[in-house]
Order: C-alpha cells, then sequence, then structure tokens
C-alpha cells in the first residue's frame, strides 16, 4: 500500500516533470526540467528492478543529454531564456492534443490487454553459467545480443562523425569545441582538480563490477566522459585536435576489438562467439576497450565541431 | 482494496509520457524543444517496455529489455547529440533556430545570436 | 521497517515536488538551477532510503552516480551562462544574460 | 557445428563486418579513403559472391549469432530476398565509391568532407548489410539508427545552409519514425516474449497489442520510406547532398525500410494485415505517384527532377501490400506481385543511384544542374548521357529493362487479383516518368546555345561507373528469369505456390 503511494507519488511528478519541459513557455527552463525528469526517472527504473537502466538514465539520461541541451541552447541564443511567443490554442494545437490522446489512449489500452508475460528471465538464467557474466544484463548486452551492442558502439562514432562534418573548411583539424578558460585558483579550477580523481574511481569501478552487479561499459564510459569533460571546462586541460592520431585510436580501438573477436568466431562456425571457457576474461577485455572507446566518443560528442583554427 | 502493482503505475505513465511528447514534438517550432520531445517519447516508450516486463514480480525483472533499453538510451543519446549539433550549425548559419517552413513572422527575433 | 523507509521516501518526494515548483517559478536561471540540484540532492536520498528498504544496495550506485553528474550539470549551466567557454562563478564580470531572465518588460 | 558451417559463417561474417572495419580505418588514417574502400569492395564483394553459390546451391540459411538460438539470441537470416539487396547494394555502392575519389579524394592536407565522406559511406553500407541479413527486429531498430544518422549526416555534409535544413527536416522525421517503430517493437516484445521474425510468425494474433505495433511500426517505417504524406523531407535531402551521397540516399537509404516492412508484412506479421489498411498503404503509393511525378515536371533543375521522380517510384512500391498481403497472400498471383516489388525495388536502386552519378558528372562539367545549361550536353559527356537515357528506360519501366519486368509482374498481378486499378496507376505512372525524364533527355541533344561556357571535361573511366549501373539495370529484364528464381529462395510460401 505505501509502495503504491510511493510509486503513484513519483509517477504524478513525472509527468509534471514532463508536461513542464513540454509545455513551459522558456527554452531554458524546459531543458531544466528535462535534467529533472531525468533523476526522477532514474527512480522510477530501481521500482522496476532494473538497476542497470537505472544507472543509465541517471548518467547519460539526467547527465549527459542535459549538459548537451544546455550547452546548445547556450550557442543558439543570447537571451537564452525568451520565451517563446504564445500562439494561444487554435485549431491545430486542439487537432494535435486531441490526437496525441488518442494515440496514448490506444498504447495505454495495448499495455493493460497484453497478453502474460513470458519472458526470457528463465531462459537466461539457464544459460548465465556459460555467458562469462554473473550480471545477466551484462550477458544479454555482451553475449546474448552483443550484435546490438557492437552495432551502438558504431552509433555513437556514426553520430560523432556527423558532428565533425559540421564544422567549417577552416576549422578542419583543430581542436574540437570552444577553448575554455577559468581563473586559477577559482571555485570552477578547483572543482576540476577534485572532482576528477573520484570520478575516475567511481568509473572504473562499475565496468569491473558490471559483470557481477549492476554497472557495465556503458554506464561506466559515461562517468568517466564525465571526468573529462569536468576536467576540461574547468579549463585544467585543452580538448583533443580531430587530427590528433592518438585520439582516433582511441574512438574506434573498442568496436575494432569488439569486431575482430566477432570475425574469429568464424573458426568455430558461428559469428560473435564467446567460448564459454573463456567467455569471463574476453568479456572483461572487450568492456574494458569498449569503455575506453565509448568514454572518448562520448566526450567528444559534448565538445562538438572543431570551432578555430589553431593558432601558432 | 487492491493496491495497483508498480509495473501498471508506470506502464500507464510511460503512455501518457509519450502523449505529452507527441504534442510537444508536433507543436513546437523551435528545434531544440522538439528535440526534448523527442527524449520525452523515447523514454516514455522505455518505461513502458520495461514495466510491461516487470508484470511478474515473484520472477524478477526480464535482463532483455533492460539491455534493449539500455541500448536504446545510447542511440537516443546519439541522435540528440547529431540533431542538436545540426541546429547549432544551422542556427550560426540561418539565425534561427526553427526550420524555414515554420519560422513565423518575428517569431525567430529571440533566437538570433 | 521497510514500509517505514518507503514513507519516508514518499515524504522526500514531496519535497522534491516543492523544489519543482521552484524550477518553475524562477524567477532566475540560477534559481532554476539550484531548484534542479536541490532534486538531484532529495534523489539521492530518496535512492538511499529505497536501498534501505529493499536491502538491494547495489543501488547506491546509482544514488553514487546521480551525485557525480549533477555536479557536471552544474558546471555545464555555469559555462553556458557565459556564451564561448569563458565563465567562473567568482568572476565579477556581468552577467547580463543570467539577469535578463524574466524577459518580457 | 561441423566444419561444413565455416562457409556460411565466413560469408555472412565479411559481408557484416568487411564495411565497418574499412570505416573504422577510414576514420583512423583520414587520408587514404579511397584505398580503402577499393579494399573493402573486394572483402565484401567475395564475401557476397560466397553467400550466393550457397544460396543458389544449398537454399536459405539461418545463423545464430553467438550460438545462442532465438528467442534468446539473434539469428541471422540468408535468404534470397536478403542476397538480392545485398548484392544490388554491393553493385552500387561499388560504383558510387568508384566514382567518388575525385570530389573526396585526399590532397596534400587532410579536408574535412574528404576525411568525413569516406568513414560514413563505409558505415551506411555496413548498416544496409546488417539490416538486411538480420531476422530480428530490436536489432534492426539498431541497424536502422546507424543507417538514419549516417544518412542525415551525409545530406549536411556539404554544411550550407539549405543542406542543414534539409538535414534537419529529414532528421525530425527519421527520429518520429524510429520511435514509432521502436514502440511497436516493444510492445510486440511485451506480448510475445521474442523479438524474432520467424517466432513471431507463429505467435502474432490479432490482440489491441498487436494492432497498435503493426500500426506504429509501419508509420515509422512509412515516415522513413518517405511515403506520402511523410515525403517532404526527401527532395531537398536528396537533392542537396553531392552527387555519390545523393544517389545512396536516393537508391539505397529508403530500400531498407521498404525492406524491412516487407519482411514484417509478408513474415513477421502476415495474419495480421486487414484488407482496409492494404488498401490505404497502396492508395498513399498512389498519392504518392501522382505527386511526385507532378512536381517532378515542374522543376527545372535535374536533381530535383531525380529526387521528386523518387518519391513517385517509392510510392508504387507499396502497391505490393494491396496485392500480396492479407487474403491475396495465399493467391497464385502473389508471388507475381511480390517479386514485381523487389524487381522494382531493385532496379530502382541501380537506375536511380547511375541517374544522380550522372547528374554529378553534369554538374562537373557545366558547374551547375539548371536545365537550360544542360544544351547540347550530348557533345561533352556522350557516355553519361546514354547512361542517363538507359536510367531513365528502367524508370519509365519500358523493355527490356528490370523496372518492365517489375511492372510486367505487378501489373499481371493486379488484374490477376481483380484490382486493375493498380495496373492503371503503374501505366499512368510510366507515362508520367516518360513525360518528366523527356524533358532533360531532349535537351541534352539540343543544340548549345552560341554564347555558352564549353562544358569541362570528364575522364572516361568516370563516366563509366553509372553506365555500369544502368546497364545492370537493364541486365536484371533481360536475364530476369534467373533473378526472379533466386529471390524467391526461402520466401514462406513460395514453396507452395511453386514457381512459375
Amino acid at each position: 500500500m505505501i509502495a503504491s503511494l510511493f510509486d503513484l507519488t513519483l509517477c504524478l511528478l513525472i509527468l509534471a516533470a514532463a508536461g513542464a519541459a513540454v509545455f513551459g513557455r522558456a527554452a531554458f527552463m524546459a531543458v531544466v526540467f528535462f535534467i529533472v525528469y531525468g533523476i526522477l526517472i532514474a527512480i522510477a527504473w530501481l521500482r522496476l528492478g532494473a538497476i542497470d537502466v537505472a544507472l543509465a538514465e541517471a548518467a547519460i539520461g539526467a547527465g549527459l543529454t542535459g549538459v548537451l541541451l544546455l550547452a546548445a541552447l547556450a550557442r543558439i541564443t543570447r537571451r537564452i531564456d525568451a520565451p517563446e511567443p504564445s500562439t494561444g490554442p487554435d485549431r491545430t494545437t486542439l487537432a494535435t492534443a486531441l490526437a496525441s490522446l488518442v494515440i496514448a489512449s490506444a498504447i495505454a489500452f495495448a499495455f493493460l490487454t497484453l497478453p502474460e508475460p513470458q519472458g526470457l528471465q528463465e531462459r537466461v538464467a539457464e544459460n548465465l553459467a556459460d555467458a562469462g557474466a554473473e550480471n545477466p544484463v551484462t550477458a544479454v548486452l555482451l553475449n546474448f545480443r552483443g550484435w546490438d551492442t557492437l552495432l551502438e558502439s558504431i552509433v555513437l562514432l556514426a553520430a560523432l562523425l556527423g558532428i565533425w562534418t559540421l564544422a567549417r573548411d577552416e576549422a578542419w583539424g583543430g581542436r574540437a569545441g570552444p577553448r575554455h578558460v577559468t581563473r586559477p585558483g577559482g571555485v570552477l579550477a578547483q572543482f576540476g582538480r577534485v572532482l576528477p580523481p573520484i570520478g575516475l574511481l567511481v568509473g572504473i569501478y562499475l565496468v569491473w563490477a558490471g559483470s557481477k552487479q549492476p554497472g557495465g561499459a556503458f554506464q561506466g564510459g559515461t562517468v568517466l566522459a564525465a571526468v573529462w569533460i569536468v576536467t576540461i571546462m574547468a579549463g585544467l586541460m585543452q580538448a583533443p585536435r580531430v587530427a590528433d592520431r592518438a585520439l582516433r585510436a582511441a574512438l574506434v580501438i573498442g568496436p575494432v576489438i569488439f569486431l575482430a573477436l566477432a570475425v574469429a568466431g568464424v573458426v568455430a562456425g558461428a559469428f560473435l562467439v564467446f567460448p564459454p571457457v573463456h567467455a569471463g576474461w574476453l568479456i572483461l577485455a572487450v568492456e574494458a576497450v569498449l569503455t575506453l572507446s565509448i568514454a572518448v566518443t562520448l566526450a567528444m560528442l559534448v565538445f562538438g565541431p572543431p570551432e578555430e583554427e589553431e593558432k601558432p | 482494496m487492491i493496491a495497483p502493482s508498480a509495473s501498471l503505475l508506470y506502464g500507464l505513465c510511460g503512455a501518457a509520457l509519450i502523449g505529452l511528447g507527441l504534442y510537444g514534438f508536433v507543436v513546437h517550432r523551435r528545434l531544440i524543444r522538439r528535440v526534448l520531445a523527442f527524449n520525452v517519447i523515447g523514454s516514455g516508450i522505455f518505461l513502458l517496455f520495461g514495466a510491461s516486463s516487470y508484470r511478474d514480480p515473484a520472477a524478477g525483472a526480464d535482463p532483455v529489455p533492460q539491455a534493449m533499453i539500455i541500448t536504446g538510451i545510447v542511440v537516443a543519446l546519439s541522435a540528440t547529440a547529431l540533431a542538436l549539433a545540426l541546429i547549432v550549425a544551422y542556427a550560426r548559419l540561418a539565425q534561427s533556430g526553427a526550420l524555414p517552413e515554420d519560422a513565423a513572422p518575428g517569431a525567430d527575433d529571440e533566437d538570433r545570436p | 521497517m521497510s514500509s517505514w523507509y518507503l514513507l519516508l521516501a514518499t515524504g522526500l518526494l514531496l519535497t522534491i515536488g516543492g523544489a519543482l515548483w521552484r524550477v518553475w517559478r524562477g524567477p532566475d536561471q540560477a534559481d532554476r538551477m539550484m531548484a534542479a540540484q536541490l532534486v538531484g540532492t532529495g534523489g539521492v536520498a530518496t535512492i538511499l532510503l529505497l536501498a534501505a528498504a529493499t536491502g538491494e544496495w547495489a543501488m547506491l550506485d546509482v544514488a553514487l552516480v546521480l551525485a557525480l553528474l549533477a555536479a557536471l550539470a552544474a558546471i555545464a549551466f555555469v559555462k553556458s551562462v557565459r556564451g564561448a567557454g569563458h565563465g567562473d562563478p567568482e568572476d565579477e564580470a556581468q552577467n547580463d544574460a543570467a539577469r535578463a531572465d524574466e524577459a518580457p518588460r | 557445428m561441423t566444419s561444413s558451417a565455416l562457409p556460411p559463417a565466413l560469408a555472412l561474417a565479411l559481408i557484416l563486418t568487411a564495411p565497418l572495419f574499412g570505416a573504422l580505418a577510414a576514420m583512423v588514417t583520414g587520408r587514404r579513403g579511397p584505398a580503402i574502400a577499393l579494399a573493402t569492395v573486394i572483402a565484401t564483394v567475395a564475401g557476397i559472391l560466397t553467400l550466393l553459390v550457397i544460396i543458389a546451391g544449398d537454399g536459405a540459411f539461418t545463423l545464430a549469432i553467438g550460438g545462442w538460438e532465438a528467442p534468446l539470441g539473434i539469428q541471422l537470416r540468408a535468404d534470397g530476398l536478403a542476397a538480392g539487396f545485398i548484392a544490388t547494394t554491393a553493385l552500387v555502392m561499388g560504383a558510387i565509391l568508384a566514382i567518388a575519389g575525385k570530389p573526396f579524394g585526399s590532397g596534400a592536407q587532410e579536408r574535412r568532407s574528404a576525411y568525413t565522406f569516406w568513414p560514413l559511406a563505409l558505415l551506411l553500407w555496413g548498416a544496409l548489410n546488417a539490416i538486411f541479413l538480420s531476422g530480428d527486429l530490436f536489432n534492426l531498430y539498431v541497424g536502422l539508427e546507424l543507417l538514419t544518422l549516417v544518412a542525415v549526416a551525409l545530406v549536411g555534409i556539404e554544411g550550407k545552409r539549405e543542406t542543414l535544413a534539409a538535414a534537419l527536416r529529414y532528421m525530425m522525421f527519421a527520429l518520429m519514425g524510429s520511435l514509432l517503430y521502436l514502440l511497436g517493437a516493444a510492445l510486440l516484445y511485451a506480448a510475445h516474449g521474442t523479438l524474432d521474425i520467424a517466432l513471431l510468425a507463429t505467435r502474432v494474433g490479432n490482440a489491441p497489442g498487436d494492432i497498435v505495433a503493426a500500426a506504429a511500426i509501419t508509420a515509422g517505417l512509412a515516415a522513413k520510406t518517405a511515403l506520402f504524406p511523410f515525403h517532404a523531407w526527401l527532395p531537398p535531402a536528396h537533392s542537396g547532398a553531392p552527387a555519390p551521397a545523393s544517389a545512396m540516399l536516393s537508391g539505397l537509404v529508403p530500400k531498407a525500410s521498404f525492406y524491412i516492412l516487407l519482411r514484417f508484412w509478408f513474415e513477421a506479421a502476415p495474419d495480421i494485415a486487414g484488407t482496409s489498411v492494404l488498401m490505404l498503404l497502396g492508395g498513399l503509393g498512389a498519392f504518392a505517384m501522382i505527386y511526385g511525378s507532378l512536381l517532378a515536371l515542374h522543376q527545372d533543375r535535374l536533381k530535383l527532377i531525380i529526387a521528386y521522380s523518387t518519391v513517385a517510384q517509392l510510392g508504387y512500391l507499396f502497391f505490393v501490400f494491396p496485392l500480396a498481403g492479407g487474403e491475396s497472400a495465399a493467391q497464385p498471383w502473389a508471388a507475381g506481385a511480390w517479386s514485381g516489388a523487389v524487381f522494382h525495388a531493385l532496379s530502382h536502386a541501380m537506375a536511380k543511384a547511375s541517374m544522380f552519378l550522372c547528374a554529378g558528372l553534369i554538374i562537373e562539367a557545366i558547374g551547375h544542374d539548371r536545365l537550360p545549361g544542360m544544351k547540347g550536353i550530348v557533345r561533352a559527356l556522350p557516355m553519361t548521357v546514354f547512361a542517363f537515357a538507359l536510367a531513365a528506360i528502367t524508370l519509365m519501366g519500358l523493355p527490356p529493362s528490370g523496372g518492365f519486368t517489375a511492372k510486367y509482374l505487378m501489373m499481371t498481378a493486379s488484374f490477376a487479383a481483380g484490382q486493375p486499378f493498380w495496373a492503371l496507376m503503374l501505366i499512368l505512372a510510366g507515362l508520367l516518368a516518360a513525360a518528366y525524364l523527356y524533358r532533360p533527355l531532349a535537351l541534352a541533344f539540343a543544340l548549345p546555345d552560341e554564347d555558352a561556357p564549353a562544358p569541362k571535361a570528364v575522364s572516361r573511366a568516370r563516366q563509366a561507373a553509372p553506365l555500369v549501373l544502368a546497364l545492370a539495370a537493364i541486365l536484371l529484364g533481360i536475364l530476369s528469369a534467373g533473378p526472379f528464381a533466386f529471390i524467391q529462395i526461402g520466401r514462406p510460401g513460395a514453396a507452395v505456390e511453386g514457381l512459375e
């Protein structure tokens, strides 16, 4: 009963935050509401027994997406909180509202009339011993559905290439994103010294623990990316040049090794196989390089395309 | 009185989020707001998906949808990052945060950098 | 015992609701961002209580990540207020963007 | 697994990973794009030839990734349809990559677009192959997203204001499309505990969840295929990109979402289709055909004509749903209609890519693609104009092209099914295509203006690439018996009906 009370309150808060993010007149306010919304959704995932997803949502939904939105907003408009011109309810907005209501109701109806659940919990549990990871979610991500994960790590690179194409020709090869300056000894610079060591530990811990308990390459990679972003925003380091070979190697190393492993499976007449005997360390190794690539890619996604030419 | 299960509440919440986001996606003209609405729809779908795989708490949460949702969250982040970078690049050239066909006269004043 | 924790957590959610209202009210950008940080803190506390209520101590990792990433959002905010990469909260320079918030005047 | 499992696994591994490896290598090295592309083509084509031999000899097969059978794992499905699309894609990509060496070649210094083009193009190829081989709806989602992000990036690669707007417009439609698709997949998994297409076929029924899921998946994929009324993004996006990118975007990318639709409606959920839904899809296709053709008639830039023609041509792909789906599925004409649509998709891929490459060469010669400037271009670019004419024959559906075979099959089916409306539409489509393609062709053969600047020379070797594609589209018609039998391999129901 109390659990339901908690769930109901949380649902209402989520809806309120989402509603404000959608209806709020000022774009800045909408973005802040979206960040809050991400935090609340992360809590909801805990109530649905999905700690791994909660970690991903806390790191990506509430964290990185919010940072991306804030940065984009700041670059689009000088007066970033100017409200949208109020149009008032006209015929199209009313029709849209009605259509959205109908669609949401249809989805809710479909959800309520779902047949008896027939999940794959048992099948995953039966095969877990051969999967090389005790955490079932990690086993699914890296082994049972490893091909999804491999493609997904390449999706990140595709997005980065897409962002890099948006650079001006003159700026190509230069450092990614704007140059960050802070006052030495100021709060931000101090912040940049304190936070990274903690974050580094947490990130590595999440990857390492991921094979036994919730965590893994994406969650750990996101935290590590956040560490790097903080260091650069605090002006302690500069973002790398996009023409930097070491950077490019770090971006692709994870997917390359994962792909190589997939091809190696051909010897066994299959594709992307983790032999049960070696699955444990192989998965940990793949996760380690994948984490590196994910962390670097995510950070580069946040920095954006190179903006100014390198001055001698 | 039978207390509603967590799955039921969050599933319906997910459906409502999809509706909310859909409305925002269609109504807003400024592209950044549409990207925001896209993310609301996305997490609504994930919530619905997660809730539907937790209908039988005794069996525990199904790990397969969880893995798919994590994949989906990362894919949504990639799409968001690219869309936002495009919006920034477009705003720099066009001095507007909305597409030409959507930019009502006077509406894009605030978007001037 | 665990229902007490859940009841407490529900109470915490209500305080988060208060913070939400503050995000809506503003009036400054900084107010909104501070309120969002408050939600973050409330969220961390809620997660701690949930972990205690269910005995799922792995949930603590989520609280840890949430706390870390909230700091990132705060830094991004400070940066975004002062255009092109500059900015420091102690900087005395004018923060026009942050003040010219409630626009129609 | 025995050693006989080695060749199929090797073939699939090459096809799936070679383009991705190539893309990652190009992303690191920067200035070696053309060489890496060549190596990729060789490796992938080797895999495809092996696959074609295996399928022609032993029939369709599946391969469980990692040895995990569905529903736990992902199944790769290699049948005639998949191999047909993969082979066509390789042909088109080969021609495009061969011609892209000049505009995106390497100079002394690494340039932005020369750097990003190669990994993006190879990723596009990798995504297409992943989609064509996948038998799992969620895996298809990831592949589709990879394809979409790459396609959006290619649309915006010129970095001009209009192309960025086109990329953004495309992105908005595509984002919505992926969300709808994802919603459908989530509902299907929630109801049936699997996303494997073959397993879903035995489980999907007529529950509300299934109907909502099917509607969401169809709407999402239709938006990505630019079916009327979701077509608005296509012409500016396809015409704004550089020619090699346009050729990929117009010839290949919409085929991926259409392919998934085909798999979904004919294999995953064959029983769910009500006649009215199928009629609606076909009807929208007819609208798209008329609308796209009429607008193509009114353009005076070559690339826009070709792009609007894509809207029209994609439209009548959708005639397959009323002709071969639902109650028609069990009828003798279904195989003909289905094969007709596949033939149309494949020959359109080659012809349309060829046309965009031709347009690119013409722009290279005269500096723009406005129609009046094309007067007399045949003198400077005889091979290109010839290729354009051959591609036009395919698009109009004249014999002996692949387009003709496609139309013939679909028209026969439509008369047999007692739905002559579709046949009428196909005839109209051919006439309209003839009308809008006649203008550029007539101008190409006209006398050039006195004061027109002399066109720049374009090497024969580069003019050969679109010609090869156009010839392949014609050959597909002349040799249609072989491909016709081949694409039927592994089609559910094909064994029952037998081949003509």
